[in-house]
């Protein structure tokens, strides 16, 4: 399984904290995308068009990333931190 | 003589007390001349809007590996001798401390450099969210859309 | 909304709290977003020599003018809200407070540029004389000979 | 009456705080200097030689300043506050 980590603005955008894939041993990120975007498409777009940070096991990664099952996967708006 | 602190990254619901942690930051070593702090509180104007409150999320787990990062990288770039970072998270009202980073050097010049630094590191790389909560609702704050 | 604050410059025998002025100069105003603090401690070493105690004489008068100077033109020239300053003089053991910048405000940019230039300001115009003791005697340090 | 003030190094030197002068209603630092020179020949030497800063009612002045009767006069060695 996949754990994708939905915060801020895209978790009001998912509706949820969290969702579980099952997409098989190794996929990547585009196919991880089409996947949620069968429930939030605009999510699943934004993925694709690059207009969101996502980390795999808590580091950044390029958009063409392999991901494999167990990893946990977070979307991640432009942090606002610090002040 | 060097000795090693406890709880020098903390991501905390809590407020803290910064002259705790300054004397804390002491305890790293007896050769510490110049101690460089940056405190950001909550600011009651945002873009022209009044905010009443203020709301922070952090992705556990990751936002203290970064915050690890960045104290470490922190003190190997900049020569500084000790760093201490703690961000709050969860309702703050204006005026209320929200991110404290401590940097103590030998000298002034690398613990300025230093800090200043991290706190934009911090804002970079570190993932944490703001809520603002204004008269015409809530918002989540996108410094870089 | 401005507060005029009491005792923002101050040079004085016993030691201050770091939270108690943070606290105060937030009092100047609910628009701070940004406090960054120096900290000048007492280091155990100074070219090479281990020192056992500091001890600081001012002129009266005259190093407050300074002080209050130094206080204004920051505010002026680099648009912060507020800046404390305050010195200790006497006997200072390592590890102890001597100085105290704090600049706050609206954003980190400003705060971070007043802080650094005020200490160094300090440095060069605000007549303070350090003596370092050390296992050789008593020394007046003079940084620029 | 013009006081002089001594500080840090140079008030060991001059072994004492202050000293008290009576130059007439204006005079210059070169006269002050020949003055602390009878007692302290040093720091007078000091003063004509430009290795001390020297403060005429709390502010920094040139060499060739004037001084009043009334004023107060420091000799100060270079500053070390801060750290």
């Amino acid at each position: 399984m996949i754990t994708v980590k939905y915060f801020a603005s895209l978790r009001s955008l998912a509706g949820k904290e969290e969702d579980l894939f099952n997409l098989g041993s190794e996929t990547t990120l585009e196919r991880l995308s089409e996947e949620i975007s069968k429930t939030a498409p605009k999510i699943g777009e934004m993925m694709r068009g690059k207009k969101v940070m996502i980390s795999v096991n808590h580091e950044v990664v390029v958009p063409g990333a392999v991901i494999r099952d167990g990893d946990e996967v977070a979307l991640l708006p432009p942090f606002s931190g610090g002040c | 003589m060097s000795t090693a602190l406890e709880s020098t990254i903390r991501i905390q619901r809590e407020d803290f007390i910064v002259t705790d942690e300054i004397e804390a930051i002491k305890k790293a070593s007896r050769n510490i001349g110049g101690i460089v702090t940056f405190l950001g509180t909550g600011r009651e104007l945002s873009k022209g809007e009044n905010i009443t409150q203020l709301n922070f999320e952090h992705y556990p787990k990751m936002a203290e590996k970064k915050l690890e990062e960045i104290r470490q990288q922190a003190i190997r770039d900049y020569g500084i001798i000790e760093m201490i970072i703690i961000h709050r998270i969860g309702e703050i009202d204006i005026g209320e401390n929200i991110v404290l980073i401590v940097a103590a050097g030998e000298h002034r010049k690398e613990a300025f450099k230093a800090c200043e630094w991290a706190i934009a590191e911090l804002k970079r790389t570190t993932p944490i969210w703001k809520r603002e909560t204004t008269s015409k609702g809530e918002v989540w704050v996108q410094d870089t859309p």
